[in-house]
């Protein structure tokens, strides 16, 4: 059952040192809020799960929050390589970082299926592709009717699943709108799960019936985090801050800068600093 | 009228997509080509990108692979689980675009590591949707600059079959689609001989000689019987692939 | 892609005599109008699909247009048997049907495979359950990671998928609300499909960014027949006419009455009969 | 004040039932029941049907598992097969309902056929949604009316898992959910034995003699050690029930 409580809490309550977390968001809607908070409160030992690291997760490794990075494309979308990330797994800074690597197709289906509580997913997938012979996590299986051979991964089984939404009910249910992603399968692949929101309604009022929402009771806790996403955004609230992830390349690319930059933006400041880019869309 | 190497790869590649195409469209020159397309020769074609929107008619392209723009201008967004299984593995897409770090002359691409899987010299971004584009779309459609460095005789890693060994080795993978059918890059296009399925020179856009294609490859290319000249891009083509991008440029440069 | 015909056309295009065909809708927006469409054509041999064969099927049924039902749970919902089923399972009027009978997990999993393009769908299914040992096309896999044994399906396979929608707009895409069963997944799992609509708009204008839409190029035909769904319902049009359900529990259970019903209102009428039923709520 | 023992059977079941419930909702009495509890007791409580719609909050009874005020009075509504997959096999129900024409000692049901399963005497609907809501939710209650025809030696057919042959047979199908609980009669309320897992009669409900219950079970019935008398039905729920039949009757006589 969701319960309304400041980031701080709700990171402090639901993300353990050594857990396996998924900070998600397809581009859209990446609660880094919530990863502020979480380096903020210094976790360790994190397997970070997520399809595509972003800037977020560059943020976390640089700072040495996670031992292990599960994940199907690695970069800054449009701009170029995560150096944090690189830096890890290169030359072991801040301290080295393992890797599993999947493709989007497998870690889609791997979500989907521990949505599922399925114990592994099954898909047409790596025919001739060679992370197969590097990740022995792929398996394969075959068909029982047509003897035809398909790929199969293990389900996500996550401590903690963390995303952002637009809005949370006052019941503590959550409704996401436009890229959803694998939001939904990630909350419920996890044991735990933090949802952050740009606001907080008395109730949804007029809405598809088919409207994509989590009901309060599969979350662990709601907070309200306006700009909460940014520089990923939020669907009728506030854009991409395009400018922002073109600007982080240089940033990352030196430590100095990094730590910097994480020392003023992060360290120095807390969850409120997130509303100076909050905005609804008229 | 003047044009970069890589406007002539972008207008290539946006030719040959039709009314009849569901494509499913990557970031960069291929979400280029397919937009171009769309709004000159091609109105109806239809776009997907892998962040689940379907049928999206953007007007600025998207830095990212789920930029507001997507959804925004989608016939609706489906969950990114959804995509790969009913939309992509489902066999709806006719068309799907790749690219790489490395290609090898049986176009089977790697996007993963330079040097060593375990120990890299340059950790790339890895596969994102490339490994299940490769096999389950109708056909694929390969867009990347022509040099020594990226045209190589051995990839480090597949991230991503085309025609395997070659010959019938897609086949044997249990995969019955096309593969790649076209290479476009900013130097000529490319297509796989029948039998062999080597990629050999189709055409070479204007003013580009052997010559220059062999020496932008790392393994012993070969031409086609008959190469053609790839057509020159058009007044049409480049003024609205050249709005596009100064629509892009200016969205982009926005901060939220 | 589809095209805008008659419900004559697209019958007689897209179902053949000895084609797998379903008609869906978890009660919801049930095909009537095609399915008497399908009963004046004469079509035979079928193999009907359904999750709740309902109504529908048992005028099909009762006219001898079905060589066998594939389904999970047979029935007049909250009022009884479908005597025309019992009829042709029980005593082979008008001709003898063959059942295969399914989990309503199965037929659901079935499709949501059909729909992916695998070859089969695996869940956690029918442990204890007496069907497996009387369906050959329940089976066993066995998951890669953990042992775990699951129920495997074959994935659905269909020749024509037949649905009703509230709209569809000028370019033939399709948009349902409110209970929307399994409606897209069976369309997704045919080779070709037939998807009436209460009415046509110019366009679907303000909507969910994640509102259930099947694109028009992935329809075979889509025919405006308003009302269409009657005595089932269509969510914001026109109620459930649970009255009728009732009654049909008294027509059906002879075969005189049945026979009369269907020439009075089915060989005797054309889909325009449905409009008398079609309404759109406030 | 009068009742029926159906009404007994229905407000029985209801009060077993908090606000902390997930239900898996089937249509006639368990829907009965369940909306009872809401409206009385557990105004918190989750209710679910098969046909995806979560958290409903029907003001009258469906006449089927789809009706429209299901849909209309849900947080939302999803497809079909995520509800089977993410919401009953993903094991997020706490109580799921289930009837059906025959019932043995060990609480397995049949609802399929009575007589051999390729030429049944009679052919029933089929198991619906019930084989695996048997095995997925976390425990189970039974609500049908008892009779030597329906609570009887030996099943037809095993349409879903109870507690199969006895004792931990449940768990050697693979099965480690609690099962039934408890089954509510229009005579009285039975609970499995801890150990045997043979269903026993733990109340009787007010009026019914022990003879009445051995009369309508088709096996030797056990009794509880301590066999408690069911609460009699309050003036409240039977009034808020009989309401509740009252605004369904009318809205169901209405044609469309």
């Amino acid at each position: 059952m969701a319960t309304f409580v400041s980031l701080a809490e709700a990171v402090e309550a639901n993300v353990k040192d050594g857990d396996k977390v998924a900070m998600e968001g397809f581009t859209h809607l990446i609660p880094f809020a919530a990863g502020h908070e979480v380096i903020r409160q210094q976790r360790k030992h994190l397997t970070l799960v997520r399809m595509t690291p972003d800037l977020i997760y560059d943020q976390l490794i640089g700072m040495g929050a996670a031992d292990k990075l599960m994940f199907s494309w690695v970069g800054n979308p449009g701009v170029g390589s995560l150096h944090r990330f690189r830096d890890a797994y290169e030359k072991g800074w801040p301290r080295p970082i393992e890797i599993e690597e999947h493709s989007h197709a497998a870690m889609a289906n791997a979500y989907e299926a521990g949505a599922a509580g399925l114990p592994f997913a099954t898909f047409r997938g790596y025919r001739g592709a060679e992370l197969k012979r590097v990740n022995p996590n792929i398996k394969e299986i075959v068909c029982p009717f047509t003897a035809e051979k398909l790929a199969a991964v293990p389900a996500m089984k996550l401590d903690c699943a963390i995303v952002h939404a637009q809005r949370a009910d006052r019941a503590g249910n959550v409704m996401f709108e436009g890229i959803v992603g694998v939001q939904k399968e990630a909350v419920l692949s996890a044991k735990r799960s933090i949802v952050t929101v740009e606001e907080i309604v008395d109730d949804f009022g007029e809405r598809s019936p088919n409207a994509v929402i989590l009901p309060g009771w599969t979350l662990s806790a709601v907070v309200k985090v306006p700009g909460g996403a940014h520089p990923s955004y939020a669907h009728g609230y506030y854009k991409r801050d395009n400018a922002f992830y073109k600007a982080w390349d240089a940033i990352a690319r030196d430590r100095d800068s990094f730590r910097a930059w994480i020392d003023e933006h992060v360290l120095g400041k807390g969850p409120d600093a997130f509303a100076a880019h909050a905005r609804k869309a008229a | 009228m003047n044009y970069s190497p890589t406007e002539m790869m972008t207008i290539a590649a946006a030719r040959a997509l039709s009314d009849n195409d569901v494509c499913f469209v990557g970031i960069g020159t291929p979400s280029a080509a397919c937009n171009l397309a769309r709004l000159t020769h091609a109105p109806r074609i239809v776009l997907i990108y892998e962040s689940g929107t379907l049928e999206t008619k953007p007007n600025v392209l998207p830095l990212s692979i789920g930029d507001g723009e997507l959804s925004e201008t989608a016939l609706t967004t489906v969950s990114v689980p959804e995509m790969f299984r009913y939309w992509l593995q489902g066999g709806r897409i006719t068309t799907g675009f790749l690219g790489g770090a490395q290609i090898d002359r049986f176009a089977n691409l790697n996007t993963t590591v330079v040097g060593p899987y375990a120990k890299p010299n340059v950790r790339l971004p890895g596969g994102g949707g490339a490994p299940e584009i490769a096999t389950s779309c109708g056909r694929i459609f390969i867009v990347m600059a022509q040099s020594k460095r990226s045209f190589v005789d051995k990839l480090d890693f597949v991230t991503s079959l085309g025609f395997g060994k070659g010959g019938d080795d897609r086949a044997k993978h249990g995969v019955n689609t096309q593969g790649p059918t076209k290479v476009f890059t900013d130097l000529c296009v490319l297509e796989p001989d029948p039998k062999s399925k080597e990629l050999m020179v189709a055409s070479l856009h204007p003013g580009v000689a052997r010559e220059q294609v062999v020496d932008a490859t790392g393994w012993p290319i070969k031409f086609a019987a008959k190469v053609g000249e790839t057509p020159l891009p058009t007044a049409k083509e480049l003024q609205v692939l050249r709005e596009l991008y100064a629509r892009t440029e200016a969205a982009h440069g926005e901060a939220a």
